[in-house]
């Protein structure tokens, strides 16, 4: 055997292969990585073809299955829960708008939109519960506090100085912002910025309370981190039988 | 009048009148009981489909059949079904069909509570493998445990599905158990006294017990999880005063009395077949009643053994340890008395007693592997270990699914008037009974070799491929063994041999009547005057009189003499529990999004109780 | 070729003890399985009997001899439980003992890898690695068990039996290898999504091995010798890694992954996800999702020259 | 046929009060799972105490005493009334019956206002910490089951001026409703003690 002992220099070399068409030169090349690599390149290419076309979401998973089955009223569920549960592991760094991406003026102001690109993780309970913990792990946290602001600007209100479209959001951690926000273009991976462009939405209430999680597992944060922000803190909890 | 007119008055009285909605509206024990079996088995032909594929997942390391994703759902799935849609529910469904016919009087008491206690079950299940289709079904085990279910590492709807579907289902579990309590003790035959009632009776009566105190256990942790996830309260959050372990010991406060209120009832099935299969009345008649009362009261007392990995004191765990051991007692008792029936009777293999006889074999040594994982130091290496799946299933499979599948067996004619099919009978119970054992039997190794419970896969150089492959052709043996053995009903629904009102020479009032039963169960009932009725000149013993044949009328007897009290009026069919388990449903579904919902759902809800109550009119009021 | 080129087998079974307490468990588990099988014969004897032999007489008589026989069974019952409780306790009590002199070393259980920390009085003297343990033969070494995100269970079946990490209830628990050897064991509280691929290994070493060991693995980590390696710290240092892991003697510090100032000693790549290959850790760095959908390290964009210069420095940190 | 022996019921009641009557039974039933919801909520209030060094933790207000121990005694004098229409029922008296659930139903309502106050003098909110949630809990489940019973009781109460009064059942119907208002107030007393003097006293 073994599968899992081949897959990962295939996966490496076709990996490369797919960015820049280069090939990872190969120091002796083990044999079962060459038998178990040869079924792999076109199932993975035309599966990352699909995933280009952002179709993953909907195309995999057992969206259509379920389509077929449910009554027309869960077909609601279905647009909103399969959204939302999806867990998507592999997903590919999705399109990068900083290549293409010029902001005008790096001035507080209206900054022009960025069109064409959409975060992959809208609404996305398991991206923005990543988002959340990247948010931490990366210490955002640091100069963001928990979205409440400290060094750097809070993050729950509906000012932004560069735009609070996900795009905008996106180009300013991957480029930075004049005053203290570094660039994270190469530190942090596209797919994990997208996570935190949705955590950061979730903050600020651009992103459904469906999917954003409840309060989490660690010492009391401010209410907007909770499933139900406009709940007045005396109102009474409704408590089921 | 006569006889004739009489039965005529009867059969219109407790009819089940017919039109488009009717379905909606029986509520009658007898129909309900059927779909409620039906429903049940459907789930289970769901989570047993589901234990297949974690089966093919397994069966080679490494496998990419399933993602690591779907497979947690599914073995999820495959618990929550098992323990919560199958389970308890098939055992209350039997007895909801059986207990009034075996207790001699023609209703179960409160038949609109028990649809509604139907629907409420039906849109459970459905809700849950909607969910799966979804791809949104619980992901976290069925025992969902803290934090991995708290909000900030169980993100999205998932868990919040599990908290509603334990609601559904125990409010459901809860109000048949009132009911069965009830019939039990207050509708029996004139003359059952308490020591002469059948002891599927009292295991019916042990389990309803047990549910009433175990299950309110749970749906206060799934509520607590519910306000964690929904309200941003602290119950599971260590860093606020919470504490993860309390979920576990609410958790399994009921998790453990949870086996036994599954396995109980099927004592009981175990204990009216061999009594009828071996031609004599079970052994040690009040020994087996003592045992079964011990065991409920034992059950309560040993949950910590599930939590012995999470480090207690010494001296807790010897107790729960020495808890857990004693409850091998009364088990083993009840073992001794069958054995000392069949040693005594005429034992004839017919289908139901081959499925007891399969019970025997697997049960005691689910027993005995239990008494090895009551041992703290052994439950250490074998705690959430694939030894511990092979104990539970020999305990579930062997002490729940075996008997009831004899029992299905044993009432079917009751319930068709047809017989199934013998030949058939014996063909799925080796196939079973071979498939059960070459299934799981390879776990008890596979444990002690060191795999894990719940993983999606595993590595070749561990060692325990080969184990896993026998495991997986077992697991295909065990279901085409279900295959004939549901297919032989199906087929025998229509085809099979009609069967008189006592096809087995069995000794219960409900082969007094005809197969299956006149809708007003028994034209006079029954007076008792010993433990089998039916094997004592049933022709001689007397009959009541004088429940008025236009009215809907059950005869109340007092609870331990079983002397005539009084005579109690059922109400007509009605749409309001179905309406109100709709509105129910609704409530508990949109709960998972907001708590307003339960604010207003209960609103709503009270609206249609109200609907309910409200005698219809005065001449055939009542309420249930 | 197995999974673990330098490993015959995998060593993860509770009926072949390798430490003092899994021994103990061992014997005590001989007991209670010749018991229960001599028990479950006896039980299905009479079973058969009884369905086979001759009947005479009226077959609903009870017999005052069946409800002797039946007593006596049931009495028995008691009595070997008794034995049976007695000797469960006393091995009870013979594992739970704490000795004074232990190694102390923290196990902190993420998602899903095992953080290593020997405890030492001076920092400096602190060794941290990830999903391998190093311990001496005949030493006693306690655990002291963490969690902070979700319950872990700490199994090495060679060993000892299981102890969980719980997030608020610190435990412990004590191993004592007693011949040199590799056990494996796995997290076995479900724990998320990757809860089969959370392994990690103890290697139990004589007592001089372990010292050298230790004082191998406290020096910083090996300066690039060859200008792939040099060229190789720098896309380290260029690219995300730093952000979470940490090469000790470098500017790289993050402290959410595992350290990898000695990561080519390790045995595998994502606690068992992969073997610590050339092949392996280049897979694992452009797609662990792969190998581990749902692990927290990402996918990481290199030119092929990057990953191939980064995977040559990494497989030099011994 | 004729030969059997016959027991003919036709004589007995159609109706019966206490435990006599299956409704009894059935009360005693919901009696037992709420009994056990309460335990299990109890139970989980002084695990969570034994967690804290201080209960309530620092920094936490202690709950006013002054409208729960209104609502103790409200429903002890709510029993009053409660008795009367128990033995009304029991000897079929229609007239003391209705008044006297009037009566009962108002106390409830006073009881269900009183307990809107209590929330706002718990001092505390449900997510602001464990004790928090553990308090809002377990009084809105005793809420919870005092307002459904509430509701229960007013339909009851219209139900007996109604046409349908006169019927035997009805009698025992509203015994039932007030056997069961004695467990209300039996176990408020409790969840009174645990919620007001277990944070004071122990």
């Amino acid at each position: 055997m073994t599968s899992s002992d081949a897959l990962p220099f295939a996966e490496a070399d076709e990996y490369a292969s797919r960015r820049k068409g280069l090939a990872l030169k190969r120091r002796g090349p083990c044999p079962l990585a060459m038998t178990s690599s040869d079924a792999l390149p076109i199932a993975e290419a035309d599966e990352y073809a699909n995933r280009r076309e952002g179709l993953a979401l909907k195309r995999r998973g057992p969206c259509p299955l379920a389509m077929r089955r449910v009554a027309v009223l869960l077909l609601v569920f279905l647009a909103l829960g399969c959204k939302r549960e999806q867990r998507q592991y592999r997903q590919p760094p999705p399109p990068t708008p900083v290549k293409d991406l010029r902001l005008g003026r790096l001035s507080p102001g209206p900054t022009p939109k960025i069109v064409g690109i959409r975060n992959p993780y809208q609404g996305n309970a398991l991206a923005i519960s990543e988002g959340k913990r990247l948010f931490g792990a990366y210490n955002c946290v640091g100069c963001h506090a928990n979205g409440g602001g400290g060094m750097g600007p809070p993050l729950m209100d509906e000012k932004w100085i560069y735009g609070s479209e996900p795009q905008n959001i996106f180009a300013t951690i991957v480029q930075g912002r004049p005053n203290g926000m570094p660039a994270f273009g190469d530190k942090i991976p596209d797919t994990q910025v997208w996570q935190l462009v949705a955590y950061v939405q979730s903050l600020s209430g651009n992103e459904s309370a469906l999917a954003t999680n409840g309060r989490p597992d660690q010492m009391q944060v401010h209410r907007q981190d909770q499933s139900l922000p406009e709940l007045p803190p005396r109102a009474a909890p409704a408590v089921h039988p | 009048m006569n006889e004739l007119e009489e039965r005529a008055l009867l059969e219109k009285t407790w009819a089940n009148e017919s039109g488009p909605f009717a379905w909606f509206r029986q509520v009658d024990h007898r129909s309900i009981g059927r779909r409620f079996l039906f429903t049940a088995f459907v789930w289970f032909a769901c989570g047993g489909v589901l234990a297949a594929l974690m089966r093919i997942q397994l069966a080679r390391p490494n496998n990419a059949f399933l993602s690591a994703d779907r497979y947690d759902q599914i073995f999820t799935l495959h618990g929550i079904t098992m323990m919560f849609l199958f389970g308890v529910p098939v055992m209350e469904a039997l007895a909801v069909y059986v207990l009034p016919l075996m207790l001699g009087t023609r209703a179960l008491a409160f038949p609109r509570a028990n649809a509604y206690a139907y629907y409420l079950f039906l849109f459970a299940g459905i809700m849950v493998y909607t969910a799966l289709l979804l791809g949104m079904a619980p992901d976290t085990g069925w025992f969902s445990y803290v934090p991995l279910a708290s909000p900030m590492f169980g993100p999205g709807k998932r868990v919040d599905i599990w908290a509603e579907l334990v609601n559904f289902t125990e409010i459901s579990a809860l109000v048949v158990a009132i009911e069965v309590v009830v019939t039990i003790l207050k509708q029996r035959a004139p003359g059952m006294s308490i020591h002469r009632m059948p002891l599927y009776v009292w295991s019916m009566l042990v389990t309803a017990m047990m549910i009433l105190f175990a299950m309110p256990s749970v749906m206060v942790a799934s509520n607590f999880i519910g306000l964690d996830r929904l309200v941003g309260t602290h119950l599971f959050n260590p860093a606020e005063g919470g504490d993860v372990l309390l979920w576990q010991h609410l958790f399994w406060f009921f998790g453990h009395p949870e086996v036994y209120i599954i396995f109980i009832p099927g004592l009981g099935i175990v204990s009216s077949i061999t009594a009828v299969f071996c031609r004599r009345p079970v052994f040690g008649y009040t020994a087996m009643v003592l045992s079964l009362v011990a065991t409920a009261f034992m059950g309560f007392g040993l949950w910590v053994h599930h939590m012995f990995a999470t480090g207690l004191p010494q001296s807790g765990e010897s107790f729960f340890t020495a808890a857990s051991m004693m409850i091998a007692i009364p088990s083993g008792v009840q073992i001794f008395c069958w054995i000392a029936t069949i040693w005594l009777g005429r034992p004839s293999y017919r289908p139901p007693f081959l499925f007891v006889l399969g019970f025997l074999a697997i049960f005691v040594i689910g027993g005995l592997t239990g008494v090895m994982v009551a041992s703290v130091p052994l439950d250490l290496q074998l705690h959430d270990t694939f030894f511990v799946v092979a104990h539970f299933h020999y305990v579930l499979i062997g002490g729940a699914v075996f008997p009831l599948l004899g029992g299905i067996f044993y009432w079917f004619p009751k319930m068709t008037g047809r017989l199934m099919n013998e030949r058939l009978g014996h063909l799925s119970f080796w196939l079973t009974f071979v498939g059960f054992n070459l299934t799981f039997f390879p776990m008890h190794k596979l444990g002690l070799a060191g795999m894990p419970r719940r993983v999606y896969t595993y590595l070749p150089e561990t060692g325990w491929t080969t184990l896993n492959v026998l495991s997986t052709i077992g697991a295909g043996i065990l279901s085409l063994g279900m295959l004939v053995y549901f297919g032989n009903a199906l087929w025998s629904m229509r085809r099979g041999r009609a069967a008189g009102s006592n096809p087995w020479d069995a000794d219960t009032l409900e082969w007094s009547t005809s197969s299956p039963p006149p809708v007003y169960n028994f034209q006079h009932l029954p007076v008792v005057t010993s433990r089998e009725p039916l094997w004592h000149e049933p022709d001689q013993a007397p009959i009541v009189t004088g429940l008025a044949p236009d009215k809907r009328e059950v005869l109340i007897t007092r609870v331990l003499d079983a002397a005539p009290d009084h005579r109690y009026t059922y109400p007509h069919p009605t749409v309001w529990p179905f309406a109100s388990a709709v509105i129910t449903g609704m409530m508990l579904v949109a709960g998972l999004f907001t708590p307003w919902a339960f604010a207003i759902g209960m609103a709503l809800l009270a609206i249609f109780l109200t609907g309910w109550f409200w005698p219809s009119n005065p001449k055939k009021e009542g309420d249930a | 070729m197995t999974f673990f080129a330098h490993l015959a087998f995998v060593h993860q079974s509770a009926l072949d003890p390798a430490g003092e307490h899994a021994r103990a468990i061992a014997r005590l588990w001989d007991v209670f399985l010749g018991i229960t099988t001599v028990i479950y014969v006896l039980v299905m004897i009479a079973l058969v009997v009884g369905l086979l032999r001759k009947r005479e007489g009226d077959a609903s008589r009870n017999p005052r001899s069946t409800y002797v026989i039946v007593s006596i069974a049931g009495g028995l019952t008691v009595v070997i439980l008794f034995g049976l409780l007695i000797a469960s306790i006393f091995t009870g009590r013979a594992i739970a003992e704490r000795p004074k002199n232990a190694i102390g070393i923290t196990l902190r259980g993420k998602q899903w890898w095992w953080q290593v920390e020997y405890e030492a009085a001076h920092p400096s003297n602190r060794i941290l690695s990830a999903n391998e343990l190093t311990i001496p033969v005949g030493v006693p070494v306690t655990l002291h068990l963490h969690s902070s995100d979700v319950i872990h269970s700490f199994w090495v079946p060679g060993l000892h039996g299981k102890r969980d990490l719980i997030p608020g209830h610190d435990g412990s628990i004590t191993l004592l290898a007693e011949k040199p050897g590799v056990y494996r064991g796995q997290c076995a509280e479900f724990c998320g999504v990757q809860h089969a691929k959370m392994a990690l290994w103890v290697n139990a070493v004589s007592p001089s091995d372990y010292a050298r060991w230790a004082d191998a693995e406290r020096t910083p980590a090996r300066a690039p010798q060859t200008e792939a390696e040099i060229a190789g710290q720098q896309v380290f240092l260029r690219a995300p890694c730093p952000l979470c892991h940490a090469i000790r003697g470098t500017d790289a510090s993050g402290s959410t992954a595992p350290d990898l100032t000695h990561l080519a000693t390790r045995r595998s790549l994502g606690a068992g996800a992969l073997p610590n290959t050339r092949e392996a850790l280049g897979g694992w760095i452009v797609d662990a999702q792969r190998a581990k959908p749902g692990c927290q390290m990402p996918s990481i964009n290199l030119r092929p020259d990057e990953l191939s210069a980064l995977v040559d420095y990494l497989g030099s940190l011994r | 046929m004729s030969a059997r022996a016959t027991i003919d019921v036709s004589e007995l009641p159609a109706h019966a009060f206490g435990n006599r009557s299956i409704m009894w039974w059935a009360t005693v039933g919901v009696i037992a799972i709420e009994a056990a919801v309460f335990a299990a909520t109890i139970a989980t209030y002084f695990y969570l105490q034994g967690n804290e060094k201080s209960w309530p933790p620092a920094d936490t207000p202690l709950p006013d005493l002054l409208w729960p121990s209104i609502n103790v005694l409200i429903l002890l004098v709510s029993l009053v009334p409660n008795q009367i229409v128990k033995s009304a029922a029991e000897h079929h008296n229609l007239r003391t019956i209705r008044i006297g659930m009037i009566v009962a139903d108002l106390f409830a309502v006073a009881f269900v206002v009183v307990r809107a106050l209590e929330f706002r003098h718990l001092n505390v909110s449900w997510d602001s910490n464990a004790y928090g949630s553990i308090t809002w809990t377990l009084l809105g489940f005793h809420t919870f089951h005092l307002v459904t019973d509430l509701a229960d009781s007013i339909v009851l109460t219209v139900l007996m001026f109604s046409r349908h009064a006169h019927e035997g059942k009805r009698f025992v119907d509203v015994a039932e409703n007030s056997f069961y208002w004695y467990f209300v107030v039996i176990s408020w007393i409790p969840i009174y003690g645990v919620l007001y003097w277990a944070p004071r006293l122990l």
